[in-house]
């Protein structure tokens, strides 16, 4: 991928599109190759409704602005998760307000898996404009029944977006058999360049909906006071493209299709199985999400009960396993969780379970260090 | 690449403290309290205080933090409690980690430690703020005595502003 | 900069901001680093101000999104200029459709430069709501009277929005001095990696906008049904950043400090003047934009009157200087000038007066296969 | 990384075409015209037919284009003159590229090269669709004769958004 970048800037760095020499052209058919790499990747027919933008966020902006603003109602409703990324859900919470809509969520059960009653009872008001979920959870490592959620939402003639960031990485992706109208995922997740990510959506859904930035390359004829738009899928690509990392991107799927994504899958299965054992081990630790591996991708969030995780992250920063502490970009689930942050260990094809052996042991330590075993007396009470 | 070292930091007075915080709770009907969190890694911490004699005679703090977080808020109402308004106005990031061994704390988790300095300071031009409003209106003269300068309020906020 | 984005890649490459673990700590170090270098390169004294984006085209829209669909109320006029970079023109079209406000031009005369009457005309309505300029066209080359404009502006308490796209790469830039409201520009003209740009707004105006993008790290505390937003940059940076390409450009603008802008300048000031004498004998050449090389930057566009900027982009191709055909994104410009296209030399630092020649001979060439002396009868005649 | 030989395909037919294209201009109240361009270049161009009995009696193109534009549309205009319906929505894209031996023309030239048979195309169906209706509404045996399916317009206008 590093390769790929440096190449690119070497040889053939030279605006997309717009200029005619050899250079150009080059550049231009690098880019839209990775356009036909990715559709293949997540098995998308049609390259056109492939769009280039910066990150899943920008992309669920994208269908938040040019889709959104032009089709929630006042009184409508969106529907969403409590498990989401912010990227899932404060762009919601501005269209509804702007739009005098109103967010409502898709609880989850104590097994971190969705209560679809909820979702069956939002539908039945017939206000529901679109339902926004992740395939995946980044915290819980939950993944979505998605085929239940799209055919209840297309029983009910309502849009789905489904936010793809964490599970395409990790697991194999088919958005035509899924059946959702938009899709949106990352580059730097699956080992491909930050600055770049993918929007996909239908052509009946990019048909019905306005352009979003305005500016180069997405227009046909700009004049004074009024323009056309290009074709899709550059209607929706306005300015200089991220170019390298797009072709960085493409090296990253070249990389991930030389494994496999099933490989992927099974390995991680393996990991997670072989963590969530271990880890039950570790006095004091609460482990969130799925217990059981095949239902569940390879994030682990966990909590002492006594020590915060952000001292944990901090300590056991040489374990070679990277965990990382925080709300991960989860606040509603963290509420829901009761808790201000998770320690969250992620595992991917490179992992191995001596990696997952070097963590539980650092964790041992930790233990040991804040003495969990001995609660402290104020746990929590406030005189 | 690792930085090493990080948990040196992690010794005995922290994790201590961590596990046995000063101070911390409520103050039934404080005459100030101030909230603020730290939005990357979700600490969140209130300060409550009582201020009589224009001294801090309580204080008191409560929330989620992490040890460091929990340290640091135990020094800093150790520190202040007692003092005159002139005195904690005069607290700066180094009594606090200095106190703890702290001085060469990485950026990213300055913002753990400092945090309550930062409500600490934002409390006390909040009360300043009022206490010079009633002074206006009243002819109390110790109040007057006490009163601050709107422009000594400013530079409290400048400093918050830059703490981190 | 390709070493600098490697590197990255290679040594810390985790997420800004996120996490607690040292390689978080070094990638977002470099990466605020490089906001203290940009504020620096263009004078910005406050680093809250610099905003990282996609590019110029994002930073405009940031702007007719954030700031413009909240301020422009119907009747309200935009301004801005007839050799605008699409970029400039079509974000403002959007917001008066949207708002019910129109979109006014000032003209060019025929050396190229601003008709500064229609500036005075326009304000005299007192209906004018932001006038937008670049501060060089990236076509006729043109420097334009920054100063004249922005003091008739703030005379008229007008804000302005400068695309400082084609001029920050080519001459020093001073914001502070320049005394504008919002100012863009882009990554990849000056040395730097595609996918990264740079707004900056005064506080003043950075208060008066919502957010733009909804997501991660744009935020302080998200909750169910409502939101706080985070400090500034961050509450204008959602999602994860395009890390590596910040860091890149922050190599880019050490380059260029170390040359000096002023040295870039000067150097382009002699290039342009030499190529303005070398060009003016090439037979059928029509040169746009200033001829005093003073009041111009180094690109300069040119028809022949009877070969296509196409095909003399395409024949010569083997020049060395690079030559772009087209209509530059500026269409509205292309209409002015009553051509589809034109064909535009760029010289930058590493460009030489041989080069120049080089192109020159090229062009004679063109000339020659063409034989434009001889005209043909048609000429632009419909029967 | 020259990609080598562009300007072999500014042979001595290339110019001349450009210099003197053929059937360049307008016709007074056509039977039929279209307009499209190139969003990437800005070329532009306008076909206007005059059909009878079946067949393109007149045709010609204006607008502005490069060279390979310029006598791609002038091939396209001589190939087609003349011919019956029939003959011409068979004309492809390797009738118009063979016959000035642009072949192995880059993609990105492409679009210059078949702008005007993809106008073209698009008038015809344009053409056809109208003609449809008209016969629909009219008994003169002749229309019904030349009617076309709207099956077969679907299949020009698929065949228009597949050319490049
Ligand atoms: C003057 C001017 N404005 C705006 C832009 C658009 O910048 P970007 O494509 O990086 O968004 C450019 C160049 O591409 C330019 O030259
Ligand atoms: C589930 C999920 N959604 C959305 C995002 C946001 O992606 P980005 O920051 O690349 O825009 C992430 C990760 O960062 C994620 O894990």
């Amino acid at each position: 991928m590093i390769d790929a970048i440096g190449d690119y800037y070497r040889t053939y760095n030279a605006n997309t599109h717009r200029a005619v020499y050899a250079l150009a052209e080059e550049a231009t058919e690098a880019y839209e190759a990775v356009r036909d790499k990715v559709a293949k990747f997540v098995n998308v027919k049609d390259r056109q409704e492939i769009i280039f933008v910066r990150g899943t966020t920008e992309a669920i902006n994208l269908v938040a602005y040019a889709w959104g603003r032009g089709h929630v109602k006042p009184g409508d409703i969106i529907v969403t998760t409590e498990y989401e990324h912010h990227s899932n859900i404060v762009p919601w919470q501005l269209v509804a307000e702007e739009r005098g809509a109103v967010l409502e969520y898709v609880r989850i059960d104590d097994n971190g898996e969705l209560i679809l009653d909820d979702l069956d009872r939002l539908l039945g008001t017939g206000r529901v404009r679109l339902v926004a979920f992740s395939l995946m959870s980044n915290v819980l490592g939950t993944i979505t029944d998605a085929d239940a959620i799209i055919s209840k939402c297309k029983a009910a003639d309502v849009p789905t977006l489904v936010d793809g960031a964490q599970a395409v990485p990790h697991m194999p992706v088919d958005i035509a058999s899924l059946g959702c109208d938009f899709f949106a995922f990352s580059g730097h997740k699956m080992l491909g360049p930050t600055g770049i990510g993918i929007l996909w959506a239908s052509k009946r859904m990019l048909g019905e909906m306005v352009p979003f930035h305005g500016g180069g390359d997405m227009i046909r004829e700009v004049h004074k006071y009024e323009s056309t738009w290009n074709d899709l899928p550059y209607k929706f690509e306005a300015g200089t493209p991220n170019i390298a990392d797009v072709i960085g991107l493409g090296a990253a799927i070249d990389y991930l299709e030389r494994i496999g994504m099933k490989n992927v899958r099974s390995h991680e299965v393996l990991l997670t199985k072989y963590a969530l054992e271990k880890l039950s081990a570790v006095p004091d630790l609460k482990i969130y999400g799925p217990k059981d591996a095949s239902r569940r991708g390879g994030v682990i969030s966990f909590n002492f009960q006594s020590v915060h995780p952000h001292d944990v992250a901090y300590i056991i920063d040489e374990a070679g396993v990277a965990l990382r502490s925080g709300h991960h970009c989860a606040q509603v689930l963290m509420e829901k969780l009761d808790v201000a942050a998770t320690s969250r260990a992620s595992f991917y094809l490179y992992n191995t379970t001596s990696e997952i052996d070097a963590l539980v042991e650092s964790l041992d330590a930790v233990a040991q260090k804040f003495a969990v075993r001995g609660k402290k007396e104020e746990d929590g009470a406030v005189k | 690449m690792s930085s090493g070292g990080n948990a040196d930091i992690y010794h005995e007075m922290i994790v201590d403290y961590s596990r046995n915080p000063a101070n911390f709770g409520k103050i039934e009907d404080p005459d100030v309290t101030f909230h603020d969190s730290n939005p990357l890694c979700g600490d969140s911490i209130d300060i409550d205080m009582n201020i009589s004699d224009n001294t801090v005679s309580d204080i008191k703090f409560h929330g989620k933090g992490c040890a460091i977080c929990m340290a640091c808020s135990s020094v800093l109402t150790e520190i202040t409690k007692g003092k005159s308004l002139e005195d904690v106005r005069a607290v700066g990031k180094d009594d606090i980690l200095g106190e703890l061994g702290l001085e060469h704390l990485q950026a990213v988790r300055i913002k753990c430690a400092l945090l309550s300095l930062k409500v600490f300071k934002s409390a006390l031009y909040t009360y300043l703020g009022r206490h010079m409003q009633d002074s206006g209106s009243s002819a109390d003269p110790a109040a007057a005595d006490a009163a601050t300068s709107s422009e000594e309020i400013d530079r409290l906020k400048e400093e918050v502003a830059g703490l981190y």
